[in-house]
């Protein structure tokens, strides 16, 4: 996330020269191969001594060279080596190949290596199968090198029952609106907005309220002491002057349509809307201090939030009598069994505000009920001084909660349990300050629906993966930044914010974007409009058409085949991962399937109409 | 544990002077650096006989302010003063030091009677001597030497 | 909708004892839709049943596989003609009228049911099925906030609830809505809890299954000279 | 499939985590047993139950399906979809008397290569305890015709071939 927040800052200086530095390469065009039968060439890879000194790789080619569509087998020191990659290329040539296999190392590394050597030889890229016979053979099976030979042979017969079925497969393109529409406009948005601005991308910033600021209005110091007041100023200034952001207040997204790179929404003030195009969706919705019910907050003035007392703090507000005490209560209502999450900032806040108490009021006595002090990483320098300077930390159980009273006077009377000395604490602090969970926004659900993304357990968005993929939402094409993915600092969500402005310049800076090859299509006149592979698409790539049969919407299909899997009647194909190549290739390992393929056979048996009789023998 | 020890602490009546008071003294310096962790007790060898004393208890009570309670305490003479809690310790509190502190303050305010002192370090030499006495002679006699103390001990 | 849910593999086998060629044939309407005779669970049945042949020394058996658009009409069925008289025997995945129309269609074939038939029903939840429907032939759902009792409600009570309602649930399963609360529900949602004061009347029984198969004439559509299909 | 004796197990694995892990305990070079051969698919959730059993069909002896750990899928909830169908083969497998121990779905993150050592190992191990799967029937022919086809292959290499 901090790289990707590195790297939107670099963007924005080196925005100017964005494209200048790239050549285009240029290909051959693509032979036509489809009404050839398949003639696959198999090259095995020695990989120096990693495959060649467990497998008996020429046995392996022995094995491979008499096996139904393969026209040549042979062995390489090292495939991937250039010379290698030109060899394969010439015998692409030379023995008409419309089928290549290598037998290497894993595709996770080298697949996108050998789809260029073949879309350099005039063949399509999907007409490329590996077989891994280093990381899952040589390398595991380096004690029982006969076993890794048969089973390397194995691993290619299979490779050769999946290649043989193999069918061209061409990327669409769709051209990339180069806008970016953000909704939310606390210091999540707007940092983001300024990241893309400055890097040239267009921004619509969309906030509901009369202002821009967010929660961050609320907040005055960081741990840090930097003012956070004067940044947001500075912050809201640039946003509203720059050329490329435009924002839209007391508004809201009412609409969207598309998919990455292109999409259409709409946004609504009040009576007015405005349709806006655009590549990216950045949720950036921010939450709320969550409104504690217990402890006497709202019946009493002098029981307030953490946020409330900073913000007494910050204007000079807090009167205390001489020798009051100031106790801070931690964990209300969170890490219970109804909201278990950990709202990640209190601590942090409860720490500098006792040491703003203890510095303006030397005589105040501050006491933090705390369950655990979470002030992690260099905030625990800050937990320190405050042990220093004398704020009493007493820690309880979860299962012995502060007991509350407020007196008929207004006099607020807390006792509590010490963990360690045992013993009942009763104080009667002038102020009760209490940890108040940071919750999701009330229109989340709304958010959620609109965009179809998904909110967790806690009432906050979900990312796609909390480490691989931690800014994005599992529907390309959207983001996610500040507390609307979590409670954080606002350290964090400004570069989160940046991360963000950088995944989607990923996307911004195109002219058009390839759709993936591997994705669902349906076969209309199979489709009997069940509705199943709507029900099961995580994604909601399928819909219902005019025509009353399902279609895959192409961009928004991720290719992992739910699906096809569950389609009763069998109209949902996987591209690249049909039918016949997977059951080519199970055939062909246990040595059970039909011969040779013949010209456009790579159908398997499985492709015919609805109306038809649709036969398939055991 | 007495009455008072189990009493609810009323914390306005606290002395919240008593831990800078400990922290005036040499050795004492590091006690508000304390969190509470325990490693300290975990690793005590009085403790580990006897689980009235505890270091991270006393500490909490310094904290918190239990001027008369602490000094008063025969707790605070019970530490073997090996260090073990000072090498642990992840804050450097330095928990014997501060134990010789609180010692210290004892009888420097006459909560605790000077011959109270000279009585102590008795205790100490003569446990010493004992000690020596039953290393040196398993030596030579293991068995013998330690069925003499334990029956002795049984004895007691 | 026709729901139906397969019948196990064992018993299915030992229907078809006896016959060396059998052919499964799927229909491609109401039992695809409630996944449960379309092409998918054709290939799933056949596949087991060959195995389960197999390892009951039966493997000589030939199980092949075809799906159909709709095994109630004729002329889908008569695109299996010409392969049909390859086999032993049919196993129909098809509902109870897929079954029968094969069977009339290939007088000389055993026709199995691969399927057993539920219900008139709808899909609940990707999963779930409920009846809905129970075809006695006089539909009164108009009196009944559109909730059929005679259906829903387990004593097909039309003049209330029973005492047994509790949280909206029927006492003989608690799985099930009651129905009365269902339309008690919806008919205070429409403003017509009026109609229900209405003492409604007993149903007539004799439009239902009990007098024997019923036949629909619609001499309308009947093409003359020909008359209605028997 | 060489001698009658080795058993032959298909480790069907989603790209994102379950091959990943394979191909990690391939570079940490953890060793497990050669009857393992894997199968790549987008995801666990492209794995049709008709797959499964028809590999069973044509004599497998075993099979693991490895996906993602759970709430960790590359596609969301695909590995879910997966366990339900590979139960359902089971139940299936039990019916026709096959066994359903000869099915499993496995969860794994792809940074676990012991863990796939693991269970290709657990798989094997049981497989050898169930014993070589009956529907290998016809085995003995497709062994002919192998041992038949490595002849022509000496022919074919010493010769030419277009």
């Amino acid at each position: 996330m901090q790289a990707s927040a590195a790297a939107a800052r670099a963007m924005s200086l080196l925005a100017p020269a964005r494209g200048t530095c790239i050549r285009t390469k240029v290909y051959p065009p693509q032979r036509d191969v489809t009404d050839e039968p398949p003639r696959i060439g198999v090259f095995i890879c020695h990989c120096g001594s990693n495959i060649a000194s467990v497998v008996d790789v020429e046995e392996v080619v022995r094995r491979t060279a008499v096996l139904p569509n393969v026209v040549l087998a042979e062995h390489n020191i090292y495939t991937c080596a250039d010379d290698t990659q030109d060899t394969i290329k010439d015998k692409i040539g030379q023995y008409r190949l419309n089928r290549v296999i290598v037998a290497s190392c894993t595709p996770r590394t080298h697949e996108a290596i050998f789809r260029d050597t073949l879309r350099d030889a005039g063949l399509n890229p999907y007409l490329l199968e590996m077989a891994n016979i280093r990381d899952q053979c040589s390398w595991v099976h380096s004690a029982a090198p006969d076993s890794a030979t048969r089973k390397a042979a194995d691993l290619v017969r299979m490779a050769v029952g999946r290649a043989a079925r193999l069918v061209p497969l061409t990327e669409d393109t769709v051209t990339v609106k180069g806008a970016a529409l953000i909704i939310g406009g606390g210091v999540a948005g707007m940092t983001a907005a300024l990241a893309m601005a400055d890097q040239g991308f267009p921004v619509h910033l969309v906030e509901k309220s009369e202002a821009l600021g967010g929660a961050a209005r609320d907040l005055f110091r960081t741990l840090d002491g930097l003012d956070v007041q004067a940044f947001l100023a500075e912050t809201i200034d640039r946003v509203i002057g720059h050329p490329r952001i435009t924002v839209h207040l007391h508004s809201h997204v009412t609409q969207v349509e598309g998919h990455v790179g292109d999409f259409t929404s709409v946004i609504t003030t009040g009576a007015k809307t405005r349709q806006v195009e655009h590549g990216v969706v950045v949720v950036a919705t921010g939450a709320v201090e969550g409104k504690p019910t217990t402890f006497g907050y709202g019946q009493s003035p002098r029981v307030i939030t953490q946020r409330d007392l900073s913000g007494q703090l910050a204007r000079g507000e807090l009167d205390l009598p001489k020798g009051a005490t100031v106790a801070m209560l931690q964990c209300v209502e969170q890490r219970t069994a109804d909201r278990p999450y950990c709202s990640r900032v209190c601590c942090t806040m409860a720490v500098q505000n006792a040491l703003a108490v203890r510095e303006r009021h030397p005589d105040a006595r501050v006491v933090v009920l705390y369950r655990d002090m979470r002030t992690y990483g260099f905030r625990e320098i800050a937990y320190k001084k405050a042990r220093q300077a004398g704020v009493l930390f007493v820690r309880f159980d979860d299962d012995a909660p502060p007991g509350f009273s407020l007196g008929a006077d207004g006099a607020i009377e807390l006792t509590v349990r010490d963990a360690i000395v045992q013993r009942d604490l009763l104080m009667r602090p002038s102020v009760l300050v209490l940890a108040a969970p940071i919750v999701g926004q009330h229109d989340r659900q709304e958010v959620s629906d609109l965009l179809r993304i998904p909110i967790n357990a806690d009432g906050f968005f979900l990312e796609a993966h909390v480490k691989l993929r931690p800014v994005d939402f599992a529907s390309e094409g959207l983001f996610l930044c500040g507390t609307a993915h979590a409670p954080k600092f606002l350290s964090e969500t400004i570069s989160q914010a940046s991360a963000v402005a950088a995944r989607a310049a990923s996307i911004l800076s195109r002219q058009t974007m390839p759709i993936g090859a591997q994705i669902a299509r349906v076969d209309p006149d199979k489709c009997v409009s069940c509705m199943t592979c709507v029900h099961v698409c995580p994604y909601l790539a399928p819909i219902v058409g005019d025509d009353n049969k399902a279609q895959v919407q192409p961009t928004v299909c991720m290719g992992c085949g739910s699906c096809t899997s569950e389609c009763p009647a069998k109209a949902i194909t996987l591209h690249h991962y049909t039918d016949a190549q997977i059951l080519g290739a199970i055939d062909r390992l246990l040595n059970a399937g039909p011969g040779p393929v013949g010209p456009g056979e790579g159908a398997y048996l499985e492709q015919v109409g609805v109306a038809r009789p649709r036969w398939t023998e055991g | 544990m007495s009455e008072e020890q189990t009493k609810t602490i009323m914390v306005d009546n606290l002395d919240p002077g008593f831990r800078d008071e400990v922290a005036a003294v040499p050795g004492g310096e590091n006690i508000k650096k304390c969190f509470a962790c325990g490693t300290c007790a975990a690793g005590c060898p009085v403790t580990n006989i006897d689980e009235e004393y505890n270091c991270r208890r006393i500490i909490r009570q310094v904290l918190l302010g239990l001027r008369d309670e602490v000094l008063k305490s025969p707790l605070i003479w019970l530490c073997a003063m090996c260090y073990r809690c000072t090498a642990r310790c992840p804050q450097s509190v330095n928990f014997t030091d501060v134990m010789r502190a609180l010692r210290f303050l004892a009888v420097k305010e006459g909560a605790a009677p000077p011959d109270l002192l000279a009585d102590n370090d008795e205790i100490d030499r003569l446990t010493q001597l004992v000690r020596r006495d039953l290393i040196k002679g398993s030596t030579d006699g293991r068995k013998t030497v330690m069925e003499e103390l334990k029956a002795r001990i049984r004895q007691a | 909708m026709i729901v139906a849910d397969r019948k196990k593999i064992p018993e299915i086998r030992d229907m078809i004892q006896g016959h060396d060629r059998v052919l499964l044939v799927g229909c491609g309407t109401c039992v695809t839709v409630c996944l449960a005779g379309g092409e998918r669970e054709v290939g799933i049945i056949g596949a087991a049943l060959r195995m389960s042949l197999k390892l009951v020394g039966r493997g000589h058996v030939v199980v092949d596989q075809c799906t159909i658009e709709r095994q109630c009409e004729d002329a889908f069925i008569d695109i299996l003609a010409q392969r049909v008289s390859q086999y032993d025997a049919i196993c129909s995945l098809g509902c109870g009228a897929g079954v029968q129309t094969l069977a009339e269609r290939f007088p000389q074939k055993p026709v199995y049911p691969g399927l057993n038939t539920q219900f008139i029903g709808i899909l609940e939840s990707q999963g779930v099925w409920t009846e809905k429907c129970l075809g006695c032939g006089h539909c009164r759902l108009g009196e009944f906030a559109g909730v059929c009792p005679i259906t829903r409600c387990a004593k097909r009570l039309l003049n209330g609830p029973c005492g047994g309602s509790r949280e909206g649930k029927c006492e003989v399963n608690a799985d099930t809505e009651c129905a009365w609360q269902r339309i008690y529900d919806r008919a205070k949602a429409l403003g017509t809890l009026d109609r229900l004061d209405a003492i409604a009347a007993p149903h007539d029984w004799s439009t239902g299954i009990e007098g024997g198969p019923r036949k629909v004439v619609r001499e309308d559509q009947c093409i003359a000279g020909l008359g209605p299909k028997s | 499939m060489d001698t009658d004796q080795e058993l032959v197990i298909l480790a069907l694995c989603c790209h994102y985590c379950a091959y990943a892990a394979a191909d990690m305990a391939g570079s940490m070079r953890l060793q497990y047993p050669g009857s393992v051969r894997v199968l790549r698919f987008p995801c666990t959730s492209k794995i049709e139950v008709n797959y499964l059993l028809t590999a069973f069909e044509r004599g497998i002896d075993g099979i693991l399906v490895a996906g993602c750990l759970e709430g960790g899928c590359h596609f969301l909830e695909g590995n879910l979809r997966a366990r339900r169908r590979v139960e359902r083969a089971k139940k299936l497998l039990d019916e026709i008397g096959l066994g359903a121990g000869r099915l499993e779905m496995f969860n794994l993150s792809s940074a676990e290569g012991p863990r796939f050592a693991e269970i290709a190992t657990e798989m094997h191990e049981r497989v050898v305890e169930l014993g070589p799967s009956p529907l290998r029937r016809g085995r003995e022919a497709v062994l002919a015709g192998v041992a038949g086809m490595a002849s022509l292959a000496e022919a074919v290499i010493a010769g030419e071939k277009t």
